[in-house]
């Protein structure tokens, strides 16, 4: 299995998900990061004192996925979430050793 | 007794006591890190709450009860001797004791903006204790109570000198004593809430019609063009404001709008009974530069971390108010005219004796005031307090559990 | 008619709607859960509008109409034969309508604070409905309107008894039937935003101005008085509650000053025409200090889940008061003097009978409420929906989506 | 002068500045997204500023100097000639010039609704400015100011026409030009502070007290009566709406009930110094009925983003009360009583010839306006700056930092 | 060393945490995150617009562990964690190449 | 490559940032989450209710990294956040199959 963790636009969130339902991927987890990066921050200025904000809002997904579709997804995520403006965002692809769904106890794919 | 002037000033006081709670505390909390914001909250309604006491005991006596031009008497300490039928020109005395006691309320609370996020709850009970008893209660009689500077002719209608000079000079002294916050000027957090911020500033806006409208102390045409040109200061100084903000940085501020807000009508309060639509205008314009400019100095020149721009705001505005008025006044300006045997010359020689004195006074005053404090109960929290927040170290709560 | 009493009613309306909406509301929203807190503010909300209606219908006329020492009739149900020109007093009847009104909207949503987190808003309608005309508009009737508790004379100037009993002894009576909330009193989450709480509590400050100076029905003295002895309870009650803290925890808390501020204000609700200085300093002491206790008690000794303390501060405190006033309207205690035959053994006794005949007819007229609320529509939601949260669960709605 | 009604409509004043300051930006700032909440409260802080100014500068004049029947002179501009001791009626005119100042805020303010997230903050600033000389001084002069409509007859006691339909109209002509928002009608948020929305329709609510008694320009049994049918119809609006989503959805929600609130206030402002209990009622009924489908109209059907539903709460409501008025008005609905010679249908085609002339004026001089600022600052900011939201792009700021 | 990451139910992550705890288990960190799978949203309506949240608020814990008692965390966090139902979440289990304790530098096993 | 997450204090995150574009890393994703450990919350007293906050917030970072400059990174953000007192948080490096850049669709090293 694997673990593919993608750091996207937060407004690409909804299309990311339906691209991956498509591809028979139900489940995943999202979360709100701060990016630091290409992409920079901005300035903002309080009774003229400045303060640089320098992340971008950013949202984390994570997806536990078989080995046999991984490819697909990290395909789908990269044409779904890409703009091609910097700040697109990066996926990551990790070895994912077991994984079990808590309701059931069932391990490994079919845990997904 | 007068019904309809009574109506007004019980109402003026409800709007000036909601200038202070939630008001202020809100226009001062939204500007601080959300560690924060419940240790500024507190603040201002625990001093809310000691002042009334105070005030009781003792502070409106001493600013009102007769004599010398110095000092009142005690004779009113706890109220003595005034009952439902007592009263204070045509108003029944205990609603004059109330509406001053608001007054009385607000003033230490303005202080708060000098000191926040790093002081230490004890020092700031101690120092606004012994400050109203101090300098507030006898400028205030000076000037409004028989005294000195009230007998020499100063014009302040609603305490350009009283309110705004005194918190905005000691808001300064006690800066220099406590220091900076941790990271200043270059590592702060910007403000946690601008919203809650400008929540505050309306708030002090309507509750300023008590504050000016009301110091007439009658429900009459005085109190109408003090109301008027109150909110004109307020949106002329907001607009000034606005502009600088928008040709400076193409982006005005609703922190900024709100700022010159306040600076406007620090600045008019002085004068609301003096002037007419004109000096208003004048006046709101001048208040909403001249503040501009003098957070700039202060913050950024000076390096002083007076955090919420206490002096910047209300010490500079209630200032150039004070200053303003003697030429304002002048029915050339559509003022309400120049006391009898007063030139425009004479009254601003009369102005700038009462500034200068309540801000030497002041001064002096708050820094002794603040080393007592400081030698009795220590002004700084340590760093680790700082770094973790007011809220959670002072107080043993959270702000957002979201 | 007087214009001027007029005037001051017309703004002490405005000021007590102000208490509940959004001043009670918000009090109450800052101290549950995040994810109950639009829950809170539809109860005050709904409750508001609910009143007003049921007032218009029937409460007033039940409460004061001519009619018996037990209930007012219906004459002027729907207001009718009330016309711009009838007086109530020197006050226009729609006025004193409207400024009695504002009283009948605040009492049952002050029982709000016993039942959130996990209450049917079904339930809170239908018990909130029929408690005003069953609980409310008759005890009103017995003191204010003409009937038997006010004609014994029982002091309750502006509802120790009519308001905060009702509500306090109800709110326990409802608790006990309804149940704690899941996890009490163990694993309860803190308030999620006692800022909130701060500026509800600071409203109603503001508007108790109106809510104890309005009670005056006039302009004068009388409503100055009470106004600064308002002021003053409120102020010594927080005070109490944050040096108790402050000794106790070494951290004195907003949410505890301000619930200190609530226990004064209270408690010298029904003594607030009555009293001088002296009384509204010891009220305030005794507010504060009995009602921080009561809350120990009901809380962590009886384990009753009131959740926000309204019996332990509304219904205590407007007992205390009650019964304080008795001794405290004494001249030798800066009063306004007893009655003309009354001593303060007799009138004690009068204000001990006056507050068992409450608190005893609330207990019993509530218990029976509650039971028939359980049977037409239940009481309480279902555990997934007190997990999950009212706001979602029972308003489809999220209070923050930051 | 009269000190009574003067203590009456000082007060109102203050009511009426706290509606827009901060209770109607609030109340739309909590149905945007967070991240354009600043920018919503600054539309609303920003045109109160500026629709000031205006106002001293030349709309009072325009509105209510004598003239033509179509337009004031410019005699009062500046308040020229207007002195402490100048009267209108028995009002000193600087308090009735402050009084009308607070409805020159509010309307254009009404107008933020429409256009939020998305629109120029120049634009804003341009359209409210020519707005307020262009639209509602001459309105406000044909009804109130001795114009043609107010010769004619047209009941608007407090601003059906003046205030409502004006506003919800030049609403809806803004936003077919300006277009909707991005994600509309399908991939919108969620409002993101349900709970702000409820503060500011609490604020709303208890403003419209000096907005409808405060015009009836003294402190009697008319201000007394209007306060009253004033609640009442904003009580029943909330009701009908809560019970609407009850049984459609089972979940009657907190924005709908305070929406719903407000349509009842909008419907029984033109009636409130006309009708009774009985009318207030049925205003109260119509408006929440009437304008609940109002929405789901203007919205869902016609695909028309008027974001906050100005056109549907506000114009049609103001619209349904001005026409009510006509029969309602009539003794035998317990109103006042119709004018002289006056049937209820001669009265009705008096105020439908009112809303139409309002609603073409306002139609065609607002889509000029719109046009003009259009090509002069353009309206809408980019996709990215939509996207990224107001607060930040337009004001360099974040609504929240905790 | 496994790292382990359980998405769960937010209302469980105290008894997790005890139960974790009675394994030896000191340390962890969590987190808010947002969950989408077979448990549904729900739907909001304002002012006759609908909206609907299609996601659940759950709690994502880490924790790294010792090889040895890995597969006890994970069965200590299936058995508490579990109501059920579903929506119950997930867990996952890591290969961890290294730990380090940042105030002494401590690394492998000790520094957890 | 590598993926190193890092728990530390709040207050370092910009100083931790610092060094690491001293290093050449010029990016990296930051989360706020709740940790729990050795360093222990804070009661608080809401009228006399006590309520213990178990947890003390931390601030997660997450860098991906080639395996050349690894040590490098997990050396400077050990020395840049230590502060020495209990509670400076952690350091866990793990394995990184793969990354990819969304914008480009670059992979490898050269998508970080
Ligand atoms: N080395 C890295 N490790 C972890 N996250 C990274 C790294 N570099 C970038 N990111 C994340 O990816 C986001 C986008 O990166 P950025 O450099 O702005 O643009 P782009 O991906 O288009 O080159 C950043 O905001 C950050 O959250
Ligand atoms: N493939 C996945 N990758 C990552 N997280 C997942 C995945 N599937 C489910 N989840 C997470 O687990 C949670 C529970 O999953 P769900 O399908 O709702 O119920 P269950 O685990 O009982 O089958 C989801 O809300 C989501 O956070
Ligand atoms: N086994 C673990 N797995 C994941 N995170 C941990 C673990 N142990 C500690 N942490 C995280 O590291 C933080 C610091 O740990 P703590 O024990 O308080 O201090 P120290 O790291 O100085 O020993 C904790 O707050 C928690 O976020």
């Amino acid at each position: 299995m694997k673990f593919i963790v993608a750091i996207i636009q937060p407004f690409k969130l909804d299309a990311v998900r339906e691209g991956l339902s498509e591809l028979g991927v139900e489940g995943l987890t999202a979360s709100e990061v701060r990016g630091f990066g290409r992409q920079k921050g901005h300035r903002e200025v309080y009774r003229g004192s400045e303060y640089t904000i320098n992340y971008v809002p950013k949202v984390k997904i994570e997806i536990a996925v078989g080995d046999d579709i991984a490819e697909r997804v990290v395909e789908t995520v990269q044409n779904v979430a890409q703009t091609g403006k910097i700040g697109d965002g990066k996926i990551f692809v990790f070895e994912l050793s077991e994984a079990i769904r808590i309701r059931t106890g069932e391990t490994g794919e079919g845990a997904l | 007794m007068d019904g309809a002037n009574t109506a007004w000033i019980l109402t003026s006081t409800a709007l000036v006591l909601f200038m202070t709670l939630p008001g202020l505390a809100l226009f001062y909390g939204g500007l601080v890190r959300s560690t924060n914001v419940l240790s500024v909250l507190m603040h201002c309604f625990a001093i809310a709450c000691m002042a009334s006491i105070i005030w009781l005991v003792a502070g409106y006596s001493i600013a009102f009860a007769e004599g010398t031009p110095w000092l009142g008497g005690l004779q009113k300490a706890f109220l003595m001797g005034v009952g439902k039928d007592s009263l204070a020109g045509d108003l029944p005395e205990a609603v004059f004791f109330m509406f001053q006691m608001t007054f009385a309320i607000i003033t230490p609370a303005l202080i708060v903006g000098a000191y926040p996020e790093r002081i230490k709850f004890g020092a700031v009970m101690l120092f606004s204790g012994l400050w109203i008893l101090i300098v507030y209660a006898p400028v205030t009689h000076w000037i409004w109570g028989g005294g000195w500077l009230g007998g020499m002719g100063v014009l302040d209608f609603a305490g350009g000198l009283v309110v705004h000079l005194t918190a905005g000079v000691s808001a300064l002294v006690i800066v220099v004593v406590l220091g900076s916050r941790r990271g200043f000027p270059t590592e702060l957090r910007p403000p946690h809430n601008p919203g809650m911020t400008m929540i505050g500033a309306s708030m002090l806006w309507v509750g300023w019609f008590g504050f000016n409208a009301g110091s007439a102390l009658a429900a009459n045409g005085d109190a109408g063009m003090a109301m008027a040109v109150t909110h004109i200061s307020a949106a002329t100084g907001s607009l000034v404001w606005l502009c600088i903000e928008w040709v400076k940085f193409g982006k005005p501020s609703l922190v900024g709008v709100v700022t010159g807000m306040v600076a406007g009508l620090a600045t008019i309060t002085p004068a609301s009974g003096f002037v007419g639509p004109m000096g208003a205008l004048i006046i709101g314009l001048a208040g909403g530069l001249v503040c501009y400019y003098a957070v700039g100095l202060i913050k950024h020149k000076l390096k002083i971390d007076d955090s919420l721009d206490v002096f910047a705001v209300h010490g500079v505005g209630g200032a150039i108010g004070t200053l303003l008025v003697a030429f304002l006044v002048d029915t050339s300006f559509g003022g309400g005219g120049l006391a009898e045997g007063m030139t425009m010359g004479s009254q601003f020689g009369v102005q700038l004796t009462g500034l200068i004195a309540v801000l030497v006074w002041s001064l002096v005053a708050s820094f002794i005031l603040v080393k007592i404090v400081q030698a009795l109960v220590g002004l700084r929290v340590s760093d680790d307090e700082e770094l973790e927040g007011l809220d959670v170290t002072s107080h043993g709560e959270t702000g957002y559990n979201l």
